[in-house]
């Protein structure tokens, strides 16, 4: 049934997350923008001993699943991107385990994020300085060896998240996209747990980003790097490595692909949560200024500050409801490919907007330093471009509605 | 729990609707824009599904199904089909609705057996003004107290005006407030002349002069005090906000379609990503705006103001119902400008709703 | 050396149409909107006995030269879009044989516009039902015949403006693409010129448009239409016809090609005018209503109104001087078709946007018939259509600046 | 006779002045933009081309040559080397060029020699305001008249602010109509605390506040009744937009490049139409806002009122700078998104038109 009414446990998480946004994102905001590779200490430990269980005395009964999900992320966001990408979780790396991993393989790696004492990352790592939306282009290779039955992994690795975290805190791990046969193309590209300080796995720099700068960014290097055969994703007997290596671990790339899809509406997510940062702020700046906005002024009536707001507003909620359904479809086990791309382009593209309009908006003020509004726009941004840009986002979106292939419509 | 899967009964609903819509009102489109009339025919049909009977009172004769997101899954089918047609077939509704929700028991029982049992429309609303800076909220048209009931004077336009309408329901500013009266066709002081406009062009409408129109003490919905009607706006901005959904459908299915047949450069169109792109962009914009008019629709069967969410979807939707309906019209290209395709009067049409207000639709 | 100042020749010419425009087209446009195929009679006598004689005691001196032809373009434009492209002359026909045509064939075709006793067209057919902006894709053959020394055309053109009056009324004539050869492609497609009357050309069908309805889109059918050898656009010696028919009239076809960037500037100040119709009414009745545009208000204190109106302006503008300067480069004999491609893309959105934007801003006035607003409308938005769609001229513009060939960027 | 061909001295200092933003101005851009600092070398390297002492009367050492056009040509090729490094070459002019447009002969005569002889800036200009609705024509900072001079009181930001200036020129309401003041850079009263923002990190600016700061009654721009300032303001304006001209320039130059050498899917991205279509979007608009900034610039040159050509140019050209900065980051992708590469940084510079109402800087 339509329903726009979160359950009790939504409400409650929305409620408990934002006041974590509020009390403990926000007041590190500043720092870890301009201290940009510092690890954000109190964060990071107050996450992992406190923050992840959720909101305290957790309720029975009905939930809005992954749409509940969806609510966390845009409060979280709307505390800190940055500092919410640098949160200690398996992240996209744990999506792909849990998506294409075998039993044994969750156990292994999954368990130490509810049993580790410290704090401990997981990433996925897939980017190459020649292969950005175009994956089958990947060049890091996957040799397996029989005698040592490893898989020895060559190649670099760049704008992986978390990547700092995950390649040198023991406990944690990333996931590596890599081909086991070039002439393959798509088919040929695997993936492979990579477990933190694998011998061969060298994090060579953090970039310097626009915005979401306390997310650690990382450059990766392999160089003949050697993982048990067993941490290939999905992985099959080796016997089929030896004579038909092209045919490993199926389920393990398609499923880190499938991956996409179900994190699509959560990055939805985060991205409305930075636009509500800025919008909020904005409206309640403009009525300490004596500028209140409504919604019953007649069209040709109105001041051009009142419609731009009323257009953000707007546009923000579109970007929420279509985050929202495509996650309550996941609910439903409904594939929602199509809606998950629509999802993250148009709030990739609102929250881009909306914040530009907000430092406008605010004057000199919103362009200076002295308020968060700027970095709002600075890591929104990001949101146009990663986990698919804007582009990218079209173009399935497009070729699900004319119901083209990739080789129909390029 | 948030969800946005229709009930099965509501699914069943806009899958007749809209299969009317694609056989009956498709069809019709063209020549009754040409004729600037509506098919009777069709009309009959559209009542037999009860359509707005379905929405109102049992006790008057009425389903007692009220439901605005029913309604606004309905208005969308419908106005994919064609809006003019859309707009007559859900007239009857525009007079029984207000009564249904803020008319005094004695109004109801007055006018709404008949606005039920009738085929055609009886009644109508009058809240659009000629002028640019027309607000409904603040009509210019002023309700002055008689000593034995009201003085109405000011100016209406983009009136709904069947034939067979009998009263009008005109909103007027009551000093600060907005109040509605029921003016008989005939009143002393009333004058309709039919209007012709861009679009909607099948569709029957008035400009109304009001000059010194005198009604009865009951005249006035919801009685001397009652009946504040900003809630009627927020109801009407959500009728009009799902037919130019509707209409941004079938502007974004058109192109769609013609985008995979036609060639050029030994290609269909739709393999351009500037074709595909712009396609995938209409597809975005009206789920989005779908499910802000959906939103504002299920604010008002929760009994909640949706005043600010109605303003939302009534926004977006008129951009993105004209963005739209201009792009099919881009993506037929020359055959987009001739009217032996559909876009154009699409687009003549989707223009409209930047003057339609509110409607009692749904 | 830059300058925005017009010579006083533009000055009288403007001043002149500008006249011409509120006198002789505005008084008739609403007529000859609704009776959609009728002859526009006052108008086309009008011109053609006075009107194309242009500002009275013309002065000598310098001139605008192809920014005055716009200038003028845009006034009568101004008047009403349907009604000029209804005027007698030779049109995009004439462009064509001056630009591509023998000495002979110039006088041939172009003296009747001169000495006629009454009005005739000239017209351009290169569309045909499936070959729009793919002019490569033409089926109208022409096949040359010894024995007669004829060309032989055989096919069906649409959108042919001015065509009616171009193939019906004796002393005019239709320029029409056809291929001498398929498997030449483009190589095989050449210009014929057919005098009005000429048997085997029909008028099949006049379009019922959404504007510029007092324009005449005519459907041409050719069955076996002859014509002399002699009406080859830039025609070669017979010799060459029969042993290598691909070569026959080359200047024909790239001089009808080159008409168009020469008349893309005259198109885009055509739109111009027609967006300066709406923007210009909107202003006055704006302030009839009390309403007032200010150019010194603050960015942030404006109304919605205003600072549409301002956009409005600055827009239409934007579009003015692009086309001027597309015009002004042909002055310095410099290739334009970049910025021509330019004007025409820019001016044929901004006076869509501007004329749809107009009837929202007047309200249900705007939107009715008893305005002409919405007239203005309906005829703005061909500017984004003929003479190269939007999408067309982008592509121009794109290869030009990549400077990418047809092939490299379709 | 309407003409877009620059003189050929004209196209000589443009071409001079791209080279040199090209070979010296761009390759120090990044540094400076994470630096906060202006590479003072450059700055004595652009005064040797006596870019801003040829525009000032040849009375007081200048070159005589003042034209707002050939000042936009200058500004917009160094803006496309840098913004930031622009403004500062700039900015031995925002002084000079007010005093000499509205100063009385005696302001001329104290000020302007030193002004022009310096290849540092020894004036610089107060006219924003550090608040949303900042607004150049009607400042909040106001000018009353004493027994024996003026009192100012307010607060100014975004005032460039480099260590060499002795004067600043506040802009305030005098009653109805603006003003300017020459303030000694110590005058009792004003505060200067240095700023920092999004965007043209290197420039150091500064926000100005002015408590009952007494300046004497030749302190007046123009004297004491002469100097309406409103002037100032559309050539301030047009001054921004041949700057955003620039900025939008380099973003759009670095992204066509970009687009031409990056491949994916086997192919350069530029041959997508879904880049390429944005290029040439960038293109047109680019060349249509430099034209409204012409021939704003050219009508100062006349003499004429630009206020009307000058707001539209700004409104235009602030817009265009923000959508091509952006379009640069998206073309770029995740490169746009990181340091390394400049599409970030002209994405945060181009937003400071926004904030930037006019600055005397042609």
């Amino acid at each position: 049934m339509i329903s726009f009414d979160p359950t009790e446990n939504s409400t409650r998480a929305r409620d408990f997350y934002r006041r974590v946004a509020l009390e403990r994102m926000r007041p590190h905001s500043r720092r870890y923008d301009e201290d940009e590779h510092a690890l954000p200490t109190e964060w990071v430990e107050f996450y992992w001993n406190e923050g992840r269980k959720g909101a305290p005395g957790n309720l029975g009964g009905e939930t809005d699943g992954f749409v509940q999900v969806c609510i966390q992320a845009e409060e979280l966001c709307f505390g800190d991107a940055g500092l919410y990408l640098r949160m200690p979780t398996a992240a996209l790396g744990g999506s792909a385990v849990s998506a294409a991993g075998t039993q044994e393989q969750k156990d292994r790696f999954l368990r130490p994020f509810r049993e580790s004492p410290h704090p401990i990352w997981g990433a996925m790592a897939i980017t190459e300085a020649s292969a950005g939306s175009d994956s089958a282009a990947i060049q890091t290779t996957a040799r397996f060896d029989e005698a040592s039955d490893e898989w020895i992994l060559n190649g670099t690795k760049i704008f992986c998240t978390a990547g700092e975290g995950a390649s040198q805190i023991e406990g944690g791990f990333v996931v590596v996209w890599a081909t086991v046969d070039k002439t393959l193309g798509r088919g040929g590209i695997k993936s492979f747990v990579v477990p933190a300080r694998t011998p061969g796995m060298k994090l060579v720099g953090l970039e310097k980003k626009l915005g979401i700068r306390a997310s650690d960014t990382a450059t990766l290097v392999f160089e003949d790097c050697r993982v048990p055969s067993a941490n290939l994703l999905g992985g099959k007997p080796k016997a089929s490595l030896k004579t038909e290596p092209g045919r490993a671990g199926d389920k393990g790339f398609k499923g880190a692909m499938a991956t996409f899809d179900a994190s699509r509406p959560i990055v939805a997510a985060m991205a409305v949560g930075v636009g509500r940062a800025a919008l909020d702020f904005l409206i309640e700046e403009l009525e300490r200024q004596g500028v209140k906005i409504h919604f019953d002024s007649a069209p040709r009536a109105q001041t051009a500050l009142e419609r731009d707001v009323l257009e953000m507003i707007a546009e923000l909620q579109a970007a929420r409801l279509l985050t929202w359904r495509a996650a309550s479809m996941m609910n439903r086990g409904k594939p929602n490919s199509l809606e998950a791309s629509m999802a993250k382009a148009k709030a990739g593209l609102v929250v881009t907007k909306i914040t530009q309009k907000a430092v406008e908006l605010l004057g000199p003020p919103g362009y200076s330093k002295k308020l968060l509004v700027e970095k709002w726009m600075r890591d929104a941004k990001i949101n146009d471009i990663y986990e698919g840009t804007q582009q990218i986002n079209q173009l399935i979106v497009a070729r699900r509605i004319l119901e083209y292939s990739s080789s129909q419509l390029r | 729990m948030i969800d946005f899967e229709p009930t099965e009964e509501q699914a069943l609903i806009r899958d007749t609707v809209g299969e009317f819509a694609k056989s009956e009102i498709r069809p019709r489109a063209r020549e009754s824009d040409e004729a600037g009339k509506i098919p009777a025919d069709v009309l009959l049909r559209a009542h037999e599904l009860g359509l707005i009977a379905n929405g109102l009172p049992e006790a008057f004769g009425g389903g007692g199904e009220r439901s605005a997101l029913t309604g606004a899954l309905i208005a969308e089918e419908l106005a994919f089909g064609d809006l003019s047609l859309a707009l007559a077939i859900l007239a009857p509704g525009l007079l029984a609705y207000a009564v249904a929700d803020f008319g005094t028991e004695a109004q109801k029982q007055r006018l709404l057996p008949a606005l039920i049992a009738s085929p055609s429309a009886l009644g109508t609303i009058a809240l659009q003004e000629p002028r640019f800076d027309s607000d409904p909220y603040r009509p210019r048209t002023e309700a002055r107290r008689t000593e034995n009931g009201w003085q109405l004077d000011g100016a209406k336009c983009l009136v709904p005006w069947p034939d067979s309408v009998a009263h009008v329901l005109v909103l007027a500013s009551e000093g600060q407030s907005l109040a509605g009266f029921l003016v008989p066709r005939d009143a002393a002081g009333l004058r309709a002349t039919p209007e012709s406009y861009l679009g909607i062009r099948a569709l029957a409408t008035a400009e109304l002069t009001l000059e010194g129109v005198r009604v009865p003490a009951d005249a006035r919905l919801g009685g001397p005090t009652g009946g504040h009607l900003r809630a009627l706006v927020a109801r009407g901005r959500v009728g009009l906000a799902a037919l130019a959904v509707g209409v941004a459908r079938a502007a974004f299915e058109l192109a769609r379609d013609y985008a995979k047949e036609r060639h050029a450069f030994g290609a269909p169109i739709a393999t351009k990503q500037a074709i595909a792109f712009k396609l995938a962009d209409m597809a975005i914009e009206i789920d989005a705006a779908r499910l802000l008019v959906w939103e504002a629709a299920w604010r008002l069967d929760q009994g909640a103001d949706a005043t600010r969410e109605a303003t939302l979807a009534i926004q977006q939707v008129r951009r993105v119902a004209l963005e739209v309906s201009d792009g099919a019209v881009q993506v037929f290209g020359g055959h987009g400008y001739i009217r032996e395709y559909l876009p154009e009067m699409l687009l003549r049409n989707a223009r409209g709703f930047a003057c339609f207000e509110a409607l009692t639709l749904v």
